[in-house]
């Protein structure tokens, strides 16, 4: 076991893909000598040279594009956006081509991509660079889309991802990046669609992904303390949904709250509460209770962001209230 | 400089010229006649551009095409049979039915789709180009595009990208002076497209799209600078529809006269005259090739009306590999 | 009451715009003498003038931005985006410029802007000009986002998108264009955020917009053939959502279909539905379902295309199956 | 051409620029500091091209900004208090702490706002104009944008139009030699960004950036063409940013001794030797207005220090008009 941050973990894991597959490529901004915006391809450049390790121009359109173009001509590219927020650039490559090539080609067409997204708040860097958009992706058919919240997920899904016939969203929470965990030097081979089990419990089941599913964990202890024994699953995949894991979860606690740091409104937790009621309705013993964003831009001022954002103590909270015990 | 086409290679390019106007034009009746649904847009009187540049091309190259592709497809080979079908939304279409006129490929063919989205495939093509860069391969690629398409902010990405890599591509634009009803006067600054290239530092040429031999040769010198690592080429291509943008297109934003007068240049008319002058085609031979090419449309129909319709079962399947 | 279509009731309601505010005007592709994809804007371009009905390149991204940009600089600008699918291409001043200005920049910004979307299957133009993306907009807080399906609220709502100091998507379906109803001559003032009682009924309410409220409407007739009283409302507003109209109607009825054209996968149907769920399910005599587009990109094949969407029929037997009467 | 600058604007030019760099420097201190969290991008050794640029314009006229907007704002005549309010997320920033370093703007100065999306303010700078034109206001908007931004597609699109319909509209390029860490000899094809002016027939010029009086000079000539109606322009400022992109950049990129030659080219510096050469400033002079300059920087320091935090409670209000 060695500890590592999600930065380094993603870092290494790029590095084994592109050591094993020389089709493996690198597209992005600044990737290269600065080493990525947040320092997730450091040393790469170097390893792989600039032919493997692509650095662009600020052209986000013209980079999706081209790398939905090289994965038809046989490459496996990774294309890293800086910010989401930048995505709403490349959408039309996305889902206008990538997504579509599969359905309407068949099979003399794969697209094999992965865009790294970095998402999510709690650095104040503002409205403009603290979205997500994962709810876009999941309603475009062709397109999955993954977010870690283990360090030990960073690598995983991002092997599954990368040897994935399909174009992937992954999604990377900055706050992830600087985040150390202790991860097993032999990392299990994962498959796109497996939620993650991250701590047992028989009377709530919280459902969360990326860095909310940290906080969860932390309510999660919290609310041990306090004679609660929550479910914590980290979602982790969140098209294909592993229903199997949170049905049979829900269905045992009977009480489900699901987390997303996005704003509520058409967000995933919509699409998987409404999933959740679908299968196991007849199981509630509460309603269904979606803790999310409230629907605003991010803030950048630190406190406002802060209050914006759910975390652990909101997540005990709505817990809690689930459980009928009001604080 | 490109040496001249051979007699069989003259002769070749106009039974595919005629193949294509044959087709464009029953398809055109199919429209009319409700026989075919949704939409197409067809490329009657720019023959000789997809089919002079699909000449200059090897069979390893790839080339992508437009919302206009069914010429492209065309040229490069592909079956009308399937082209048809797919037109029809029937199961041996080449996208069995999925697509429609606006997006179908065939990949062993290196034809990589037509693309709905206007300047859609300037990136895929760059990106193909970039690939071929990575896997040491002698692959050339070749975009269609129009002169609307040269707008799209992705033209300037990628024109940058490919000129700063020095990928092997080449932007064909086929300029046929409107973007729907939209003159080439009123959307392009400046007025030409091919200008743009030296603001890239890149190869430009122009030319008359309707010129078989033109476009072959430019093309053709394109694609021996993009192999030999001498980067991409922009070749823009002077032609013209003559039929409307889409079904039911009144046409109004166009004189008549402007049509008429692009007829006396039409492409398929002056390689005939060319074939005639070389002695490559006998006089009466024309009657005998526009025979041949109409059976075989015919025949692209017979097969498309007798083929099935997808399974209703295989509707959800596949949208993932 | 005169009869009119769709394509000329929105004709006449820009008409009516451009001719009571200055600062209205119109852009987008072919709009001008061709009079628009649709022929929405036919005979403008003569009354108006180049000035105020701008014909652009295709050049979506840039367009929508110098929309955002006239907006701001005091104008009303109306874009016409000739088929959804052509927005991928203009999300960022949508969703980050647009959607933020208010919010960040406070009173001294305002964004009054409409972007008319067509959208929509039905016509066999494949699966690139045949898509909607509803879900996307009531994701991004600051959007608002409406789609008619009477005829007369192709102009009530209009004018109201017009008049509102927000961006707001305005999703109009290909094939309301052509249909015909009648009118009356003064047309209510509406404002966003209001739904429209299709018809009364207690045993079920169904609940769907654009082309979808009339399939719904057709499907009704049926059910009352069948001694099944539904209650259809057009949601027609997705941002802000008419929830009391809603909630009012599901509590009595006891039974809710909601019906999306679009792919079910994060869809507005998972939001209206969870939202239902959270306000009315103590009064719940069935399980809230959903009635979607399967998660397929929308095939060009005339009979694989309707089979992919929902229609009277489909919304008439699942209805049938909610009111537990298996056919 | 344009005439000199006065002696008392060319004073206020160089208190400007004095008042940009210090505030600059306080954020830097500010940021280790741990006073200021998220992000900013700071602009010193850029501050000829924002004072000259903004110096040109009219009180009527507006103008856009980027990522690196400080200066910018503060040489239209931004509040410094309610500036650096903002960067530290306090209540009276210019977005009461919502948008922080790279969204804040104040329309009545017709300072239209910083924007955190690389060249997402070509397009709204060219809606302002269009704006302007449909209204028959004299105003021009200017709009500035890095290298870097030049590669976006928006920017291709945005040229195209403002030159088809002859927009008042100036698009000034800050070409400070990276975007982040890429330099303009990998990123931009044919090494110049001012070149690309010719592709759309559009005016184009390229300045020392570094050098106020010719910033000047370059924006007053366009502004004219553009209030005249002969349209928009494209301006190449040359100029260099000492400082790393963002906070906490090690500038690995780039070769320390390439810092030092530009420092040699200061702009303030350079202003002051030709302050000092006309005689329109004292040698003893300049101490009193750094002094004086520190001052008021350090006012907003205690400004925004004793700046209330934005109130809980507004945190859902004001999403919609
Ligand atoms: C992104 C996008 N915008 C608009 C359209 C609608 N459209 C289809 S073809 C076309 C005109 C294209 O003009 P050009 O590139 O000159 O090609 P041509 O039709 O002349 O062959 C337009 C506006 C589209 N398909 N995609
Ligand atoms: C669309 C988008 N892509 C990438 C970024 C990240 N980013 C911020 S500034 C910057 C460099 C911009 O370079 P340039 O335009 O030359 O301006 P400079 O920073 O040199 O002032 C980058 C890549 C962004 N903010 N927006
Ligand atoms: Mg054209
Ligand atoms: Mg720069």
């Amino acid at each position: 076991m060695k500890t590592i941050t999600g930065a380094a973990m993603l870092r290494d894991a790029l590095a084994a893909e592109l050591q094993a597959d020389s089709a493996v490529m690198l597209m992005g901004e600044d990737i290269g000598v600065y080493g990525g915006a947040f320092g997730v391809t450091r040393g790469l450049l170097e390893r792989f040279g600039p032919r493997r390790i692509i650095e662009t121009p600020i052209s986000e359109n013209g980079v999706v594009g081209m790398a939905v173009g090289a994965a038809i001509g046989g490459c496996r590219p990774i294309v890293e956006i800086m910010f989401a927020d930048f995505v709403t650039l490349a959408m039309d490559p996305l889902v206008n081509q990538a997504a579509k090539l599969r359905y309407v080609l068949g099979r003399q067409a794969s697209c094999p991509l992965v865009v790294r997204l970095v998402t999510g708040g709690g650095r104040c860097y503002g409205p403009t660079h603290s979205q997500g958009f994962a709810a876009w992706f999941i309603h475009i058919p062709g397109i999955k889309v993954v977010a870690p919240s283990s360090i030990a997920d960073h690598a995983c899904l991002l092997h599954a991802a990368v040897r994935d016939p399909n174009p992937v969203v992954f999604l990377e929470h900055k706050r992830l990046y600087a985040r150390r965990e202790p991860v097993p030097s032999d990392l299990p081979d994962i498959a796109l669609g497996t939620a993650r089990t991250v701590c047992r419990g028989d009377d709530i089941t919280i459902l969360a992904w990326s860095w909310m599913a940290v906080e969860a964990a932390m309510a999660a202890e919290r609310l041990a303390a306090r004679d609660i024994a929550a479910e914590v699953i980290d979602v982790r995949s969140l098209q294909p949904l592993d229903m199997a894991t949170i049905t049979e979860s829900v269905q045992r606690t009977g009480r489900a709250l699901i987390v997303d740091e996005a704003p509520g409104n058409g967000g995933v937790a919509a699409e998987i509460g409404c999933r959740v009621f679908e299968t196991s309705h007849e199981y509630l013993e509460a309603p269904i209770r979606r803790l999310t964003a409230p629907d605003i831009p991010v803030p950048a001022s630190p406190p406002m962001e802060q209050l914006a954002l759910p975390d652990a103590t909101a997540i005990e909270q709505a817990a809690f209230a689930l459980m009928g015990t009001l604080q | 400089m490109t040496k001249q086409l051979s007699a069989s290679k003259l002769r070749s390019a106009y039974q595919r010229m005629l193949l294509i106007r044959e087709f464009e034009l029953r398809v055109e009746r199919l429209f009319l006649a409700g026989k075919i649904t949704g939409t197409a847009h067809l490329c009657i009187g720019q023959e000789a551009t997809a089919v002079g540049a699909a000449m200059a091309l090897r069979k390893s190259d790839a080339l992508t095409s437009t919302h206009r592709g069914h010429g492209h497809f065309l040229a490069r080979g592909g079956n009308p049979d399937r082209i048809m079908a797919e037109l029809y939304g029937k199961r041996s279409g080449y996208s069995g039915g999925r697509g429609g006129s606006q997006f179908m490929a065939d990949y062993r063919l290196g034809y990589l789709g037509a693309n709905g989205i206007t300047g859609g495939s300037l990136s895929l093509a760059t990106g193909v180009a970039l690939a071929a860069r990575l896997q040491n391969s002698s692959r050339v690629t070749l975009c269609f595009f129009g002169d609307g398409a040269s707008n799209q902010g992705s033209f300037h990405e990628c024109l940058n990208m490919a000129a700063l890599w020095q990928l092997p591509v080449i932007f064909l634009c086929e300029n046929n002076g409107y973007a729907m009803s939209m003159p080439v006067a009123r959307s392009i600054a400046g007025g030409s497209i091919v200008n743009r290239a030296q603001a890239y530092g890149m190869a430009g040429e122009e030319t008359d799209g309707n010129d078989l031999e033109m476009v072959y040769r430019a093309v053709t010198d394109a694609r021996r600078r993009a192999a030999k690592g001498d980067g991409p080429s922009l070749i823009e291509c002077h032609t013209y529809r003559y039929c409307g943008h889409s079904r039911g297109d009144p046409c109004v934003y166009r004189a008549p006269a402007e049509t008429v007068s692009w007829r006396k240049r039409d492409p398929i008319q002056r390689m005939r005259r060319i074939l005639l002058t070389r002695g490559v085609m006998a006089p009466g031979e024309h009657r005998l090739l526009m025979q041949e090419t109409r059976r075989r449309v015919q025949q692209s129909v017979a097969y498309a009306e007798a083929d099935a319709w997808p399974k209703a079962a295989s509707l959800t399947e596949g949208v993932f590999a």
